[in-house]
């Protein structure tokens, strides 16, 4: 048998909730009402800081933002599986990530607004800084993740990039080390169809972003990324295998950018309303509503209360926000090494 | 003769130098549909296609190897770097191909690409987005760093770095891109790669800048009898221009905004030191950004050489005699 | 069907001939007798090459040698196939190729004694320098198919690089460029088992190397380097895709370095005697010797008279090399660029 | 006390840490049971075992993000890039995560790592096998670029870089690895970073040099009346020390073997005249590898400053009174 196959693969994807609401009960993770709602409510809370956050850039009381919308249910459903200890490793646009994981918002406006003093997490926090250039904090996750098995400690680390970060040098040296280590690694893509305006299919010839974890030796699947309990569930049995030794996975949440790349683009130059009308049918939230509503835990009073409670988080945020002294001159010296330098001693007169 | 700002001169001279050698193509992240998002490109993929107007995938080592590949096989590829504050995972490929194919193969094999990049501070963007590293590039035999400081001057020099035999390091400050306009006449002018151009005539003080910093200096120096230098081309530089004014001036200040140690200011600092001390009358003083990591838009203008900064530097040299 | 396959995959691996110089028939490729003989010769060629190579190494007539022993069959089988118009892109261990491809071998002494002069192509020949950063010569080889693609030649390209190579972030991008712009390229992997002292399962966790062109959306496939029968196919036929217009190959060529990494490298700190042993078994000489042998194209006294040919045509190039004037310290500067800066103008005056 | 040559010493240091420190880590490629391709590393493995001794894939970028990853969950990585010569794609990892971190996260994080790596010409090895880049990573606010000239030296650098709470990228001069053995004490000492020494005094000229660079300089200048500044770390370098001896000799030589233009020795010149002009009698020289790509082993002899160069610069500037 001289040509023979080696090798086979298969790329599953993972769908638990509908666009009518209706979950598939074989698929459906542990979760309680409780919980369930939570999730809806970071949901909510995390649509409403995204649109403060445009309003305000448009007011010019913020710098460029990039917008999550269309995206909560990829961000919030795997930042939700994490556990306290868990290290992450956000990219740029995961607001909905770093309010899951508790990130105070009025801090995500501060560093919004040009002030590198927002971005420090809470000392109890283990979620990194935002990473500017695409795809390169992915092998610090990996190298988190080794330190984690280095000390012993039951820690997963998350990774998370879009589609264009697949393409980045960095998301393979980074999987490929993972890979050979087999470190308690997740790597979280939200595929949202577009890297400013080059579209998926432009951005790899393969026809999933999951199967790249094939070339690492590792599992890669699918999700629906605007079903909040298949990312939630993909992402909790990823991490029950990471912290059992079992390797890294790479999830590919499949899902969609709703607004404009960022506040300094225009999507229609290079996108069709017809498509981003498409996508509103699969709305992340409407979704989950229609869940709740279905299992009687949703009322227009609960939904005006949440959005009520939402609202004043995020405004008293703002206002914190806005209270902040502006960062001192001197401040652009102190962090750039434990100490100054002889040189910086005498820069730092200057101010 | 149409009165344009950078953005506008370097599109024209892309298109102009496109319609005229088949063998220039674009590519880059979004520089097709969308234009790249300074707007360099736009139109020209609507004028050229797909086919001589390549959106890549985000991948800057990518675009920069495949760049090479290209120039290799004959062709002329302008690539854009989004900011340059992405160039650093192209760096391996710039400095150890880009810059040696050349040497390497004995003439055999050149490598004529531009790398455009928008460089600089002042736009209040996010953290890398402006970056002035030119002096790394500055440090590789073999390619060419060459930043304009006016409309004009972007479209000569762009043409002649597309048709210069070797790679360019091509670094657009984009505080400047909208920032002034002047007369940019259509159809072909070149800039010789090299030489720098005294912007203003002076006796007392030699003032050396390049990019956004020229219009700082300008202001900062202007009324005062400097010799204001725009380099235009800092690698190779024009020890010529620079020395004989240093030798009529005898004094000098340097102004850039990236970090002062090992900025590209050393290097100009430390010829003039080797060729021209003995002219000198006061301490070659550099205005430049600090030796610190850049800052976010709140404090960036606190980082950046300011008018006042200058202004200070040009009353320093000028106490000796 | 809420959990659903949506992509599969098969990595097949080709063998054509076998240890003991059988060929599959029906998998034969098309090879006149005189061209089965010619890369026969090519391969004795080689291997006297290599043998010189060393020798003139440990007497300090040549610099650091990177020697092919048992990569012979995966770099004629490869070159072979390809067409005097097609480029090719080597690495640093491709002496095969280069000898192949018709370079002469006085230059390929005159490049690894130190003298860059070596390594320049004669003009008839598309092949590139050798590159030594592993792996940064796979985008160049995605630009050159780009560009002739636009010029509309039927050109296709060729990379070489080795189980190591993969791991770069060079080689991520270089193939994922040519997926998505489906270009005239083969990618080809000679998977030698080791990176220096870093074994191949410790490279990546991917079971085969072939696989992870399933990342870039194109054929992978894995053939039996010591094989030249099956090499030659497997790059015939992704030659023949390219020039279709049908986009990439990645040919993983399985097969074994016989030597130390390079003459700077004792490989018996790091891998067994018995590992490589086995390895001679599937020497790529001895089969297709035997191939000839049964074929009736083999004799002694052919053995003999092509060793001889191949040992007057390596001491004819070794005293070509010999004779050859040292370069001069001005050629520093000349190629740096098209012209001498004003202050390279300065210092080339000190010789 | 044991007589060792630079590989020793630095083995030993890494060794000693290694014990001292269950959070000192190293990878690389080749670094476990080859012992690294200079063997700098042999024995740890054995020692250590494949928990602490980490063989890595061929993947520099990856080598230098990981140990980032590494660093900032609390390790003291130290990570080898095999030559400095493939440094250059792990760049965009060292300028905008480990020189950046601290500053980014205000100090919440840090990334004490240390990456090691063969620097320098004068080895007969191939193509990017001899690179001396050190300027590159001096113009990165954020991390320490260290170069030690001895074994006792190079002991006691690497232990102060490893505990070091910022990232060092630590430059070992390939030429000397063999090439001079020396008393070398078991057990702890460190020699502080952003410190130089003063290797020989002298009244007449001050001589900067770091690495291999040094034994020339001794060998042309060291029955002069030079005073022999060895810099140790470059970035940030020791103004200090620097400008004293400026000030009492007024003449200066530098030497380095990487191509002159934006060198660090630029810096050096550019900062003796910004601080110290008045006080010089000469210009400043610096003696440096040439504006050309580095040619291979039958050149590479007349790239690299030799004695010759070296004592016709000391004797140039002893011409000015
Ligand atoms: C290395 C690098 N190159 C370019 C950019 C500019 N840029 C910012 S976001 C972006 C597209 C990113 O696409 P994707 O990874 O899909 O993430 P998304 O924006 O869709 O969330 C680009 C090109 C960057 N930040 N970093
Ligand atoms: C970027 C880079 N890193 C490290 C090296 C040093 N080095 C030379 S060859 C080699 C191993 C290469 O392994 P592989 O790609 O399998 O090729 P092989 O040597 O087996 O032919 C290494 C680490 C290099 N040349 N380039
Ligand atoms: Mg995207
Ligand atoms: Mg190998």
């Amino acid at each position: 048998m001289p040509e023979k196959i080696i090798e086979s693969f298969n790329i599953k994807r993972l769908e638990v909730l509908d666009e009518k609401g209706d979950a598939d009960a074989s698929l459906m993770p542990p979760l309680s009402d409780d919980e369930i709602k939570k999730m809806y409510e970071l949901l909510i809370l995390s649509r409403t800081f995204d649109r403060y956050a445009l309003n305000l850039q448009r007011e010019g009381r913020l710098g460029t933002y990039a917008s999550i919308l269309g995206q909560e249910a990829s961000q919030i459903g795997s930042a939700f599986a994490v556990e306290n200890t868990d290290w992450i490793f956000p990219s740029f646009r995961e607001m909905g990530v770093y309010l899951t994981a508790g990130f105070p918002p009025y801090k995500l406006f501060q560093y919004w607004s040009g002030d590198e003093r927002g971005i420090t997490p809470p000392d109890n926090l283990n979620i990194f800084p935002v990473c500017v250039p695409v795809g390169t904090q992915i092998p610090h996750a990996t190298g988190a993740a080794m330190a984690a098995v280095y000390r012993g400690d039951k820690t997963a680390v998350l990774a998370y990039f879009g589609d264009g970060g697949t393409s980045k040098g960095d998301f393979h040296e980074g999987l490929n080390i993972a890979g050979v280590f087999r470190l308690p690694v997740i790597f979280i893509c939200q595929n949202n169809q577009w890297a400013i305006s080059v579209p998926r299919e432009r951005q790899t010839a393969s026809k999933t972003l999951a199967q790249k974890a094939m070339a690492y030796g590792f599992e890669g699947l699918q999700v629906d990324g605007n079903d909040i309990f298949a990312v939630y569930k993909a992402t909790r049995d990823a991490l029950k295998k990471a912290r059992q030794g079992e390797g890294p996975t790479l999830i590919e949440c499949f899902t969609y950018r709703m607004s404009d790349h960022t506040t300094a683009d225009d999507a229609t130059r290079y996108r069709s309303m017809e498509e981003v009308e498409q996508w509103k049918q699969k709305d992340p939230a409407l979704r989950l509503k229609l869940f709740l509503e279905k299992k009687g835990l949703w009322t227009e009073a609960y939904q005006k209360k949440i959005e009520e409670e939402s609202k004043t988080i995020i405004e008293d945020a703002v206002k914190k926000e806005e209270a902040i002294q502006p960062p001192q001159p001197k401040d652009m010296f102190t962090y750039t090494y434990e100490k100054l330098s002889q040189r910086q001693s005498r820069q730092i007169k200057d101010f | 003769m149409p009165t344009l700002n950078m953005v506008q001169a370097l599109n024209l001279a892309l298109r102009e130098e496109m319609q005229r050698d088949q063998d220039v193509v674009l590519l880059g992240e979004d520089v097709g549909k969308d234009g790249g998002v300074f707007r360099i490109t736009e139109g020209l993929h609507d004028l050229f296609g797909s086919r001589r107007v390549l959106d890549t995938p985000l991948s800057e080592s990518g675009i920069a190897g495949v760049s090479i590949g290209m120039a290799v096989y004959g062709l002329k590829p302008v690539a854009e770097i989004q900011f340059m504050g992405f160039i650093y995972s192209a760096m391996e490929q710039l400095f150890c191909h880009a810059a040696r194919i050349r040497s390497r193969s004995r003439g055999r094999f050149t490598c004529p690409i531009v790398i455009r990049t928008p460089y600089g501070a002042g736009i209040k963007a996010p953290e890398l987005h402006e970056e002035s590293a030119e002096a790394l590039f500055c440090h590789m035999p073999g390619v060419k760093v060459v930043v304009p400081s006016t409309p004009y001057i972007a479209k000569g020099l762009l043409i002649s770095s597309i048709r210069d035999p070797d790679p360019v390091i091509f670094l657009e400050p984009a505080r400047l891109y909208r920032l002034i306009k002047e007369d940019v006449p259509e159809g072909e002018y070149t800039i010789p790669l090299g030489k720098a151009r005294i912007v203003q005539e002076g006796n007392a003080v030699t003032v050396l800048a390049w990019g956004s910093m020229l219009q700082r200096v300008l202001q900062a120096a202007g009324a005062a009898d400097c010799e204001i230098i725009d380099l235009m081309t800092l690698n190779p530089f024009d020890e010529e221009t620079i020395f004989k004014s240093v030798k009529k001036t005898g004094r000098v200040v340097i102004v850039h905004e990236a970090p002062r140690t090992c900025g590209f200011g050393a290097e100009l600092s430390a010829s003039i030191a080797e060729d021209a001390m003995l002219y000198l009358k006061a301490p070659i003083i550099r205005v430049t950004g600090y030796d610190a990591v850049m800052p976010l838009a709140k404090l960036e203008d606190y980082y950046i050489p300011d008018v006042e900064k200058i202004k200070r530097a040009v009353n320093e040299v000028l106490k000796y005699y």
